[in-house]
């Protein structure tokens, strides 16, 4: 159980600078999720974290020790890594063992530690089994025991689920978040898949081309994300972004012009006429209306999936904007859709991306 | 498994401590150290001398003892009347050997190649039994070159094994090994049998690399089998088939053992090769000539190494071509 | 203390001399005499890079005797009986020492003497008489020749691919490669005329084309084989195949030894052999001594003859009977025919084994000669090549 | 499955016999007869004696000539079938022969002397095994020495080989450090060295060190064979970091590492080289013919070379241990063969 | 353009049957999605279609023309691999070009069908690189390529978008939804992911263990399916199973009772009081009540995803129930939540797992 601090950890490979100067506080307990576009550093962080790399800049601090140069083996932490690399030629039972032997800890214990990490995972079963004789969902489990086992100070895991089918992901991924609630153990969890990050994460730690653009709750990155990026990046399928351009503001109301596609009034936001902005707009959040008021958009393609309708349409500004609807209806591709929606819904970017708060009154 | 296990747990603490002091990449020097000790001593600093020996001269085998004759022995080997003809060289025979050499390169590498492309292609079909099959043609990768070069010496020889069933079968008994082109193709035959087991197995991991969508594609695009063979199967075992080719041509140049006692050199000199001539000079003969055997194997490495970055060139050009 | 012999063997001379060492040992237990069986291809080549580093075994069985004079031990002091040696074995001393040296480096294990042996059954089916002893070299080959014609044989006659085996009938036909400084002289006529013929039979299918052609450089190679296969009606080598074609033949057929056929000059054999010697560096002279003295005493160089139908150098060995043993009748009088011929060995021939640089010219020999039979040299470009390859030879050794 | 892929692909279609499968079987059954066919021969011919061995033609088997006893004479005679004038067949001891005329006797009537021609008789042959060609070389030629000496100089190599070259492999397939791209290619550049040209200042390091004449001179320089340390680098790389990391995080040192992660997974590499290893080691003849000079040091090889001497090969003898030596090869092959084919994918030999 | 009729079609691998007597018949320019869970056979039936492989019994026909024993590449299919199958060795063009150059086209038309097709797949930019080279949904679209220019009679995809990462394969999919339309090409395709099977498919065709379960639309797999499997296989988080018993049918009502979960009255069905039936409900049809009737469940774990919120629960009688509800929601675990339902909205399955109809009336 611990807390990690990063101060101003930058990282290059040779010219290029891979991570520029993170600043992250994770607290005990808490099991934080970094996600980002590939090649962003996710990794680069994690093995910063874990000592298999050393930052360039800045310092890392396990309970404010600390450990920037400290090795991976002593920094007390464990690793998930994305392939499991789980031993090959050692049976379940030696891959939970091989940390503890290398820490010389007495045979009884071992088995005890072992015992004890099989029962939490179901994994007793398999304990002689070599790990190709495993299923993906059971390596997944072998590769959480052996980081169990050694007690860590906090979990690491680099994308651990990348590699299990649709359906083993799902259930996988709910037995991480139970696990997180039973040991009630630091987690840092790196993944691309959003799904996973919105149910996971305490936190969620947005990374872009080294830096980090926002963290926060998910509901938080998912209500109110702080910039374009942010925005697009978190919810699926992505929010549609529509131009936009502040008609006017009074009485606590703005009106927004949107291009070819009427108007809209929303409260108040700080921002002044004329100012070029995106309108964000989650799919989930339209709704089909059959007349009154709305934005019109001609249908381009309908997928009906039983559960949801998905519809991809077009504005008369020729933006594409795609609604998600809950059940069934009855839409066809060429014909004209009406949707409603919410003024609480609607994000508001401003020309440089970032989000506009509603006016101070 | 347990005294690896026994091993991996004595040496662990003294070795801990040296990757505490040294670091991770002092590691790297300790794994490195032994073989790079025994390959510098044993390979690389008798490299360096055998260059000090091709220049001295005289008949002492300690370099202590030999006269200093700077590059005498080179212009000895390149001491000819006329380029073009090798009998006016000084050192016909080492010139011969060069001949003989090239053209023996030329004729094994291309039998080699195809020999153990076919083998491969044809253990790479759905056979019953396939690792006995494979274990038939990789069998006389096992044997000692002069035990290969003794058995076909005697299958081959006049009074052989397959004169005597030509004999049988009524045909004209051809003295193998003292008609030259038959001999030179004794030489190829001989070494191909040899080693093309080694390669065929190289090809055929080759083959069984390369996807069977591939095929069943080739297969819906209508592909005829000799062009699936020249335009999929071909291009795709190149990396395979250009490994086959260094390693061919290299111990190919430096053919000795199998043709040594095979053939001694005969019919006259027709399958002398190169390095039987720098044996013969630096050792068989009764006045041994270590620094001009010396001068001839700096030679031949040149021209080795030579070809071998040509080849890797190639290998490398090949594969920023092909991404993979 | 321990006393290391290097033994090399063509045939049971290894098993005979292990014999006669353990007896040695059972009569001196303090001296360890351990006998190396090596292959010959150790004595040729590796044993003079020991020798020249200073080191090597204490006593060993060499062929290139004089080459290598430099290494061998001066027994003198060490021997029971310095004069016995002289009398008895004196003869060759100067094949394994120095030019003008004075030392016993050791004896000789065996004489051997090229010559010939004639497949007695063959030439009696062809009807065909067996050139008697003063026959020349075109006598016995043309002999031969009619016993090939008509028994179909692949081949009149065979010499063995060797420069040693040559030499014996250029000297009858008149060659002396000693020149008057005792360095190698330029080809001369009576090798010029040996060789001419040799080409010439090798092309018109009286010699065996396979043994000196199917090869390269020195390499040795042997037609026993093919006179063992009654392939052949003659064959050229010498007295150590006695008991090779004995053994192989069996009473397949019968031969007989012929002795050398003549030339010009003589009917000359060349002699040759191998010694045992003992090596300057080893650690134990004295024990070296006993074991020489012991070996070269009369009756187990007897013994040894005997046993391994060698020829013996030894003059009072020679003197009395010897009973070579063996149940075949063609060995006895092939034995005795060698005996008998070796009085009719050439001065020239009989210089070659103390001579220092007739290992060079029999390779050079052997090596442009069997060229010029695969046609790829004329013989005349073969005498310029033996002679300038010889005249490196010298050079390089002088540095 | 259509013709396309029945060759060229890897499986054999419908049950119809195109001209590949032919040629298929043609080249198996041609590899077959080629490839053993004269190793047949070899063990074969080991069994011959020296004069059988000499023969021409050559028998398929080993023959001999029966020999009988017969009466009122010391030694057996051997027994020959001849034809006589009118056509009939005889079995009849030879008791000597005089030029082309051959004295015979009926065994079962010895007394009276019959004259053959020699064209006139065959001899009559039986099938036996001279398997004192094996025996005497093992039992009087100190061959289960020299049988020791060879396993200890292949066992030693091996494992030396195995250890040297796995560990440099490691250092040069997992670890990133300055002058690694220097020592790849200047092992690549010396798989291109034959022994032969090293040969004699090799003689000299060995000598200076002391290890003429001694099993460890003719370990040595073969150990840090250059082939070995390419192929199993190739191997390692396709190991994946991960393991690596993660057993780093296991807080294994790089010693475990080594040994307990990379040496188990490269096993496929290792038993190719072993294998390769072994043929080399076991087959090795020039090296320790020049350092050992020894009876008690000679391994195999040398010891086989004795019986070539100067003037006389005891072929028989030769034959018959070659014979032996192959055994143990082969048995290795057998062993650890099944790990050729992937040990070769893997190490890709690229 | 293609009719494909199947007739009895059966395959075994030795003693293995793998398909068993398989009627189907595909019609012109429809789509149709083979789907079934992992070994049912669905590569093996696209395997025969295509000719790389020989039913063992059973006749196929494209426009009415037995091709049984023709051989795949005269029957005029063309095929989509799982792994493209590009050949790596050469150019986007050369692997378009390589089928048409075995037909001995004159180059030509090969060169203006290249042309049309990098066109209408926007491949043209990269026609001179090799596969390699390429991004995923850049190969997948070079892999349709290969098959659009032979001008086949109809195309044949085994899993195409399998490889591709989640956000690749939804843009993908639609691509593929748009060149069936605009090809309007006969089309199979293979896929064990049943949102594409949804969005794709003209007809679904369900298959276990060889055998077709079901064949229909998407919607009618979705909202009738014929039994237990299509029901649990189709619909994505899969249908909740409630074991139930009839009560009693009058009126035109029945009632069925649920284990320990109360009981719930629906339009009559074709079942007698008594029977065990299993109770099918979409996890997306449970909608989250105060009070009043429903169905009470004991929260275990909630996701909030942000457009959604998946809720995982435990019915009295201990059966797992999970509710997926739009938007988001302030349930925690731990808490009993009451779902509600429309009775039009349930699935009822007899002993054997076959959909129980509505009484005739
Ligand atoms: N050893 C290295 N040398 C050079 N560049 C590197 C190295 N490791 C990573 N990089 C670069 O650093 C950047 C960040 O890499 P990192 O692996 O952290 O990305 P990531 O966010 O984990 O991406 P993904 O989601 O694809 O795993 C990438 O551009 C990568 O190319
Ligand atoms: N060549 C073959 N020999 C023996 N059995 C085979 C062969 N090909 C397929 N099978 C078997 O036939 C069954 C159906 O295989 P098929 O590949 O058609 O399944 P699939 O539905 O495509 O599965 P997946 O979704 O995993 O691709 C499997 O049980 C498989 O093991
Ligand atoms: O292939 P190399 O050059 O590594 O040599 C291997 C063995 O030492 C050859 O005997
Ligand atoms: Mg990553
Ligand atoms: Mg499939």
């Amino acid at each position: 159980m611990s807390r990690i601090t990063l101060t101003g950890v930058s990282r290059s490979f040779g010219q290029v600078q891979v991570l520029h100067d993170i600043d992250l506080d994770i607290r005990d307990g808490e099991l934080v999720v970094f996600v980002g576009p590939s090649g962003c550093g996710k990794s680069t962080l994690l093995r910063l974290i874990a000592g298999l790399d050393r930052p360039t800049k800045g310092i890392i601090a396990i309970n404010d020790e600390d450990v920037t140069r400290v090795a991976a083996a002593d920094r007390g932490l464990a690793m998930v890594f994305q392939s499991y690399a789980l031993y090959p030629h050692m049976s379940v039972r030696q891959n939970l063992a091989f940390g503890l032997e290398n820490a010389r800890m007495p045979r009884a214990e071992i088995d005890q530690r072992i015992a004890e990490a099989a029962r939490m995972l179901e994994i007793a079963p398999y304990l002689d089994r070599r790990p190709g004789q495993l299923s993906g969902g059971q390596r997944q489990r072998v590769a959480i025991g052996r980081a169990i086992v050694r007690n860590p100070t906090a979990f690491l895991l680099d994308e651990p689920l990348s590699n299990l089918d649709a359906e083993l992901r799902i259930s996988t991924r709910a037995e991480l978040a139970a696990l997180h609630e039973r040991l009630s153990a630091t987690m840092i969890y790196v993944t691309h898949d959003q799904t996973e990050a919105m149910t996971l994460a305490d936190r969620i730690v947005v990374l872009r081309a080294g830096r980090i653009e926002q963290v926060g709750t998910p509901l938080e990155l998912y209500n109110r994300p702080a910039n374009l990026f942010v925005a697009g990046f978190i919810g699926a399928p992505r929010m549609n972004f529509l131009p936009a351009k502040i008609g006017w503001t009074k009485d606590g109301r703005t009106r927004l012009d949107l291009e070819g596609a009427g108007s809209l009034e929303v409260e108040a936001v700080a921002a002044s006429a004329g100012d070029e902005i995106t309108l964000g707009l989650r799919p989930h959040q339209l709704r089909l209306v059959d007349g009154g008021e709305g934005m019109t958009a001609e249908v381009s393609l309908v997928e009906a999936l039983g559960s949801e309708t998905v519809v991809h349409t077009r504005t008369t500004g020729g933006q594409s904007l795609l609604a998600v609807l809950s059940g069934q209806h009855d839409v066809a591709a060429g014909e004209t859709a009406r949707f409603s929606l919410d003024s609480a819904d609607l994000h508001l970017f401003d020309k440089d991306g970032v989000r506009i708060q509603p006016a101070a009154n | 498994m347990a005294p690896v296990a026994l091993l991996a747990r004595v040496f662990d603490p003294p070795l801990r401590g040296l990757q505490k002091l040294g670091g991770t990449n002092a590691m790297a020097a300790f794994f490195l150290a032994p073989n790079m000790l025994i390959f510098g001593v044993f390979v690389l600093f008798p490299l360096a001398v055998n260059i000090a020996y091709s220049m001295t001269g005289g008949n002492a085998l300690f370099l202590t003892n030999r006269e200093f004759v700077g590059l005498d022995q080179y212009e000895r080997l390149f001491d000819c009347g006329n380029y073009l003809d090798r009998q006016t060289c000084r050192e016909d025979l080492f010139w011969t050997a060069v001949w003989n050499t090239s053209v023996f390169v030329v004729l094994q590498v291309s039998l080699m190649v195809g020999v153990a492309l076919v083998t491969a292609l044809v253990l790479n079909r759905d056979l019953k039994a396939r690792s006995f099959w494979r274990a038939v043609f990789f069998f006389p990768v096992l044997l000692s070159p002069v035990v290969v070069g003794l058995i076909w010496r005697w299958i081959l020889q006049r009074q052989g094994l397959l004169n005597f069933g030509l004999y049988e079968l009524g045909f004209e008994p051809v003295n193998w090994l003292v008609e030259r082109n038959w001999a030179f193709a004794a030489a190829v035959g001989v070494s191909v049998w040899a080693h093309v087991g080694f390669y065929a197995l190289i090809l055929l991991a080759g083959l069984q690399a390369i996807p069977k969508e591939l095929y069943e594609a080739a297969e819906m695009d209508g592909t005829r089998p000799g062009r699936v063979f020249w335009r999929i199967t071909l291009p795709l075992l190149m990396p395979n088939l250009l490994v086959v080719l260094v390693l061919t041509l290299i111990r190919a140049v430096q053919i000795f053992d199998e043709v040594y006692v095979l053939t001694g050199g005969g019919p006259g000199t027709s399958t002398l090769f190169l390095t039987q001539y720098i044996y013969e000079v630096g050792f068989a003969s009764h006045l041994r000539n270590p620094g001009l055997a010396s001068a001839a194997s700096i030679l031949m490495g040149l021209v080795l190494i030579v070809l071998t970055l040509f080849q890797l060139g190639i290998v490398r050009r090949n594969d920023r071509r092909g991404g993979k | 203390g321990d006393v290391r012999v290097m033994w090399y063997s063509d045939g049971v001379e290894g098993e005979v001399i292990q014999d006669l060492l353990n007896r040695f040992m059972e009569q001196n237990p303090d001296i360890n005499v351990i006998l190396d069986n090596v292959a010959y291809q150790v004595i040729q080549e590796q044993l003079p890079i020991e020798l020249e580093a200073g080191r090597g075994p204490d006593i060993a069985r060499v062929t290139n005797i004089k080459t290598l004079a430099d290494h061998w031990l001066d027994l003198t002091p060490y021997l029971a009986d310095p004069e016995y040696w002289r009398t008895n074995l004196g003869a060759q001393f100067d094949w394994m020492r120095p030019d003008g040296s004075e030392i016993i480096p050791g004896f000789m294990t065996q004489l051997t003497l090229t010559g010939g042996f004639a497949n007695k059954t063959l030439f009696e089916q062809a009807g065909v008489e067996i050139p008697g002893p003063e026959a020349t070299w075109d006598e016995w080959v043309e002999a031969a020749g009619k016993v090939q014609d008509s028994q179909q044989l692949n081949a009149a006659f065979a010499i063995d691919r060797s420069g040693h085996r040559i030499s014996a009938p250029n000297v009858s036909y008149g060659a002396n490669y000693i020149g008057p400084d005792r360095l190698p002289a330029p080809v001369d006529e009576g090798t010029k005329t040996f060789a001419r013929k040799l080409v010439e039979w090798t092309e018109s299918g009286r010699m065996n084309k396979d043994v000196w052609v199917s090869a390269a450089g020195t390499t040795y190679r042997a037609a026993a084989d093919d006179f063992i296969n009654a392939q052949i009606a003659y064959y050229y080598s010498g007295s150590w195949q006695v008991a090779n074609l004995s053994t192989k033949i069996g009473d397949a057929f019968d031969w007989v030894a012929t002795g050398s056929p003549c030339g010009t000059v003589a009917c000359s054999g060349l002699p040759g052999g191998a010694a045992l010697v003992g090596i300057k560096y080893t650690k134990n002279p004295e024990e070296v001594g006993k074991v020489m003295d012991y070996l070269a005493s009369e009756d187990v160089v007897r013994e040894f003859t005997e046993r391994t139908l060698f020829l013996p150098a030894h003059k009072g060995v020679i003197a009395g009977e010897i009973d070579f043993q063996s149940d075949d009748p063609n060995v006895k009088a092939a034995l005795t025919a060698f005996v008998k011929a070796t009085g009719q060995v050439h001065e020239n021939a009989n210089a070659l084994p103390a001579w220092k640089w007739g290992t060079p010219v029999y390779g050079a020999l052997v090596t442009r000669i069997s060229q010029a039979m695969a046609g790829e040299l004329s013989i005349d470009d073969a005498f310029t090549r033996i002679d300038e390859d010889i005249k490196a030879q010298v050079a390089e050794a002088s540095k | 499955m259509s013709r396309v892929s029945s060759f060229l692909l890897r499986r054999r279609g419908d049950t119809r016999w195109d001209w590949t499968d032919v040629f298929t079987w043609f080249w198996l059954i041609g590899g077959f007869i080629l490839m053993f066919g004269p190793a047949a021969w070899l063990v074969n011919s080991s069994f011959k004696t020296p004069a059988a061995l000499a023969e021409f033609p050559p028998t398929l088997l080993p023959y001999v000539t029966e020999l009988v006893q017969v009466d009122g004479y010391d030694n057996a005679l051997p027994l020959y079938e001849v034809t006589d004038e009118n056509g009939d067949a005889r079995v009849l001891a030879e008791v000597r022969r005089i030029g082309i005329v051959s004295q015979m006797v009926d065994p079962a009537n010895p007394g009276e002397i019959i004259k053959v021609n020699i064209q006139d008789r065959t001899p009559r042959r039986t099938v036996s095994f001279a398997t004192e060609n094996y025996v005497e070389p093992l039992v009087a030629n100190d061959f289960l020495r020299y049988l020791w000496n060879s396993v200890f100089v292949t066992v030693m190599a091996t494992i030396i080989t195995l250890l040297t070259n796995s560990m440099a492999a490691f250092a040069l397939s997992k670890y990133q450090f300055r002058g690694r791209s220097t020592v790849m290619m200047l092992i690549v550049a010396t798989l291109m060295v034959p022994l032969s040209v090293i040969i004699v200042p090799l003689y000299s390091v060995i000598s200076a060190m002391g290890l003429f004449n001694s099993l460890w001179g003719v370990i040595l320089p073969t150990v840090a064979t250059p082939t070995g340390v390419f192929m199993l680098r190739q191997y390692m790389l396709t190991i994946p970091d991960e393991l690596i990391d993660a057993a780093r995080m296991d807080k294994a040192s790089e010693w475990q590492i080594y040994w307990r992660i990379v040496l188990p997974l490269t096993a496929p590499a290792l038993a190719v080289l072993a294998i390769f290893s072994v043929v080399w080691r076991w087959n090795d003849f020039l090296w320790p013919l020049i350092v050992l000079s020894r009876r008690e040091l000679y391994t195999l090889q040398v010891g086989l070379n004795t019986y070539a001497g100067e003037l006389n090969v005891q072929w028989h003898f030769i034959l018959a241990m070659t014979v032996v030596t192959m055994i143990p090869v082969v048995l290795v092959f057998i062993f650890l063969q099944r790990f050729i084919t992937t040990g070769i994918a893997g190490a890709g030999l690229k």
